[in-house]
């Protein structure tokens, strides 16, 4: 690993490198999986069931079980990957992304329509 | 012999796709957006590419962790619009030109960057959306389009130096293939957008801007932006924009800015377009 | 911190394989060519190291056509033998360093190597044929392999210069990894020979020792060699030896010769061999 | 396609490049699909059956079917693709170099155990 991650200083973000990819790997593979309509459909049937097929971790499972994205990304999921969960249950990444802030969905789209989240006190200021 | 003659730079946000394909263009969140593409629709018309370089992010659609490559090339002679969760978007299939692919990826490994050579793979929102904003609902694309894509989903992506300096090398190659072609360079993706975590919904107007500006007259001095000054100001998806300097470095130093477009927002994203001609 | 402090160099003609698999090492079609890795035996058995880098070709085992990698890094914790139409050779599975793996991607990507990444691919003989050379016929590896694939199925292969210069940036990568690890660097392959067409047999005697001479001491000038004079002289799948100069670019500019050795045949193939240490 | 192509020059070689690759695809693909034993199973029970799955040019079956290496590689096989064929025979890959020179088994295996071909008058020589 690099013995330092400037990245991590960034508020209210994770970025995706192999520390987490390697955390992530059969979730984000499972999320891969969901691609494939056959398999969208037999997680619709029974997701325990369906997840139990992957060498996820418990906590993992849980979390996609709970659509906890958060927790997901902090167990190595990549928003990408992760998105195939959110297609299959027919939301937009604008809803999922508003879960993952903390405000509801009219809320958020209503941030987003005033111009987004303003960058003032949500980036990094000190020296890398 | 081939020649590249112009650049377009554009957003390539699956909202947009969503829109086009069920007709919302002329609802009010959509209207302003799609105006600011109506000036490159006519425009292309005029132009005629035989062929566009279309320079992408694979969304984790062609892509999973088993590979990923830095920078893809696809010679194929046909992809499919990828499954991305909703079925295969309803748009053409992509016509590739594998001769004009081939020469460029031999050119450019040459030239020592490492390419990774695929042959064919589904395209997702991130090729096909572009396609859509510029050409419209054509029964068939009107060219042939060759798909570079670049890492941006496992940290690092390439650098902004590293994609610019391959935009020079694109050019070369193309500039030594002995027909005469018409070619276009796109670059996609970004602006400002973070789809993820507490920070989620982030835009950076003055940052989105100051790029706009930038990329036209010192594409050199924007190629050295360090990764994590994206990251930070631009959004973790915001990365996406060093894919523009791939588009941009294929160009002439001096190009004629023909469309400048900034609106926010399309979903979670800031959308900017550029069309470039070369002098 | 961890430190590369010798490279090896060694052909991986999957005869040599199946040779050491059916007991047949000491029959006298083998046991000159077997007794020349007496020597690296023993020597690496006092080295220990902790993690072998082994840059080999991959022959149509994991990649096919649709990926062509020009440079894939495997960062995956354990490889399997690839079934290469005999079933899978029977050695152990390799185990992978995914850490330090992952760490040499990041920092080479970020100098400019377009590396892809991939995470578990089964090895075929281009990458355990070396291991058995070297290590005999263990229960399990004694250290963990990081395995580095170079195309050169599809022409073009990078080119010896930027092979080299990947062999510096892996160096530099590995000497900022803040853990105390003994690493080799493997470069496999070669030496002349020729697998197709009338041609087929070719060996270049003259051609292999002048190669054997330069890379422990000219290897900056043998980088220049184009791939023509590779192809030319040493056979179409002479072209391997631009993988040895990953090994040699990775370690210091004066290097110590500890074993230099030269035989033919194996199969259609010229058997080269060179144990380095960094002074 | 680049102008020139020296390596066209070598003496008795194919080089793999693009536009062998792209003449060569499937015929290479069916042979990818040879690293699988059920592959090769169903593949010794029915040849012309097998190869009919594949989009090749009828002259690539037939050149498979008669074991035409050389021939193969004309129409854009690679070496290494092909060896899966050859592996599936059983037979090794200096016994399938010998049957591209028109040398006898025998007098192939003698020239390498005398060294190999000779360089001399087996390259190019000219101007690049
Ligand atoms: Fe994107
Ligand atoms: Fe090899």
């Amino acid at each position: 690993m690099p013995s330092n991650k400037p990245y991590k200083n960034i508020p209210g973000t994770t970025v995706f490198d192999a520390d987490m990819a390697s955390i992530g790997f059969h979730l984000n593979q499972f999320c891969m999986s969901l691609m494939k309509a056959p398999n969208r459909e037999r997680f619709k049937q029974d997701q325990q069931a369906y997840l139990d097929e992957w060498p996820m971790t418990e906590e993992q499972k849980q979390a996609v079980i709970a659509r906890d994205y958060n927790h997901m990304m902090s167990l190595g999921g990549n928003i990408y990957f992760l998105a195939k969960i959110f297609s299959s249950d027919g939301i937009s990444f604008q809803d999922a992304a508003s879960t993952m802030t903390g405000m509801t969905l009219p809320e958020y789209a209503q941030m987003m329509l005033d111009g987004g989240r303003t960058p003032q006190g949500n980036m990094y200021e000190g020296d890398k | 012999m081939a020649k590249i003659t112009a650049g377009v730079a554009t957003s390539h946000v699956p909202a947009i796709g969503a829109a086009i394909d069920n007709g919302k263009t002329q609802e009010p969140y959509w209207q302003p957006l799609f105006k600011g593409y109506d000036y490159v629709k006519q425009w292309v018309k005029q132009q005629k590419p035989d062929v566009v370089i279309l320079v992408y992010n694979d969304h984790a659609s062609a892509f999973d962790l088993n590979f990923v490559p830095t920078f893809a090339i696809g010679c194929g002679a046909e992809f499919k619009p990828a499954d991305e969760g909703w079925g295969p978007r309803p748009v053409p299939n992509v016509m590739g030109h594998p001769q004009l692919a081939s020469h460029i990826a031999q050119s450019v490994i040459q030239d020592d960057f490492d390419l990774t050579v695929v042959n064919t793979i589904d395209v997702d929102h991130g090729l096909t959306v572009p396609l859509s904003l510029v050409f419209g609902q054509p029964e068939a694309w009107p060219c042939k389009v060759i798909p570079v894509a670049v890492n941006v989903v496992l940290y690092p992506a390439p650098s902004g130096r590293r994609c610019y300096n391959l935009g020079k090398a694109i050019r070369k190659a193309v500039e030594s293939f002995d027909q005469d072609l018409n070619v276009q360079i796109w670059g996609t993706g970004g602006m400002s957008h973070q789809l993820q975590g507490p920070r989620a919904g982030l835009i950076n107007k003055e940052f989105d801007n100051a790029f706009l500006d930038r990329i036209v007259d010192d594409a050199e001095g924007l190629s050295q932006m360090a990764h994590f000054d994206y990251l930070n100001q631009a959004g973790s998806e915001g990365i996406e924009l060093v894919m523009w300097l791939i588009m941009r470095g294929a160009l002439n130093d001096k190009v004629e800015l023909k469309q400048r477009f900034y609106h926010v927002p399309a979903s979670n994203t800031a959308v900017g377009h550029l069309v470039l001609e070369n002098k």
